[in-house]
């Protein structure tokens, strides 16, 4: 089971923290998945960038089964 | 989807960078003398009791912590082997921050003044584009409205790409 | 010529910008904050424990106090009005100032960040060049040196006209 | 008469107050005068700048005969 980690605005569009038991492959089949969820997302995941192990992973990132998955949506504090 | 019971994060020792108390910017300034410094740079960023023309009440910050503290570590030591500095530390705060509160600080020691300010600018610019941490800013109409300074991607269509104010 | 007695120099309250004991930097610091200003930057010029390829033992820092407050008031309001600062302040010490100490403070608060370290850097810059302080290093090896920062009459040819780092 | 008020590495060369009986008209005379009491100083004097009550004065301001004169020589601190 993947675990999905949402920060900041997108908690508006998705809990916290959540699992999902579909297994994506990479980030696109990940957003697709997120998108039937929420397709009020559409835009800001879009923006968004992808993180496992805290670490930014690339369109190429295989997912694996128990990947914790940070979403990072835009805009820094300060 | 199963949804996870959703706790307060905890902020432990192993994250110097990312603080949910009062960030003490005077004993931070004490660390940062150093027999070979000449110059020390401290940039506070404060909270403002206005935006977007209305009346904040207080703001509020949320990072994933872990990535945070880890990506200002890389900043930092970017920062230290660029300009060879002989200090540097940056923490940010997480949490409830009310007005004229400081909610990040970096302090930078050279041993003269260019590298200090540069390295300082440096650091700054980079957390606030770069490290995933936001805040939401609490009105005092009640409404409240998540932002940040980095709205690049508006005028790079990327965003992953920032324009950057420091001077390389 | 009559020799007339030479007395230590004294600094009074009218001279909030030259000090002869050791810079409150957190008080200071302290006075920044404002409800208007998001950003605060601090320069700290401190005393280096090497100079010349010699071993400092301390400084000696000498004023001409009362152009030298003046002229600093003058740098100060000048930046004020230039970058709208919500606050600026800034002191320099006379007299002995050892090595990690701070000879020289300067403080600048304004809504964004890019105001407040441009007018850092242009102050102390100023104050750098322009304004009459001396520093006299003492060595451990019991010799001593008149000397600062500001060579740009060797670049310039004009003691008058100095070379800037600050943009405007 | 005239009070002088040298400072840093002037004071090398002069006292660091002291009186003359003569009343220079201009900066001019007035470094002829300094040259005089100590020939040495004379690369230092040139490259310095003169201050009646605490503001610079040009080679045209008419010097008077109670002025305080600081003599403010090259290199500022920091």
């Amino acid at each position: 089971m993947m675990t999905i980690e949402t920060f900041a605005i997108l908690k508006d569009y998705f809990e916290p923290k959540f699992q999902i038991n579909e297994t994506p492959n990479n980030i696109h089949q990940l957003q697709e998945l997120l998108l039937k969820l929420n397709p009020q997302a559409a835009t800001l995941l879009s923006m968004s960038r992808f993180a496992v192990n805290d670490t930014f992973i690339d369109q190429h990132y295989q997912l694996q089964a128990n990947d914790v998955i940070s979403i990072i949506p835009p805009s820094s504090g300060g | 989807m199963t949804l996870l019971a959703s706790s307060p994060q905890a902020v432990e020792d192993k994250l110097p960078h990312i603080s949910a108390n009062t960030l003490n910017v005077p004993e931070l300034l004490g660390q940062a003398h150093h027999p070979q410094a000449g110059a020390i740079v401290l940039f506070s960023g404060e909270v403002r009791d206005s935006s977007h023309q209305k009346q904040v009440a207080y703001l509020e910050y949320e990072a994933q912590a872990s990535m945070a503290n880890k990506m200002i570590a890389q900043i930092l030591d970017e920062a230290i082997t660029k300009w060879s500095l002989s200090f540097a530390v940056a923490q940010h705060r997480i949490g409830k921050v009310a007005v004229c509160e400081s909610a990040v600080v970096v302090i930078t020691a050279s041993p003269h003044r260019k590298e200090a300010y540069a390295a300082n600018r440096f650091i700054i610019d980079k957390i606030k584009h770069e490290v995933p941490i936001w805040k939401c800013e609490y009105f005092t109409d009640g409404t409240k409205e998540w932002g940040g300074n980095c709205n690049c991607h508006t005028i790079t269509g990327n965003n992953r790409e920032h324009v950057y104010e420091f001077n390389d």
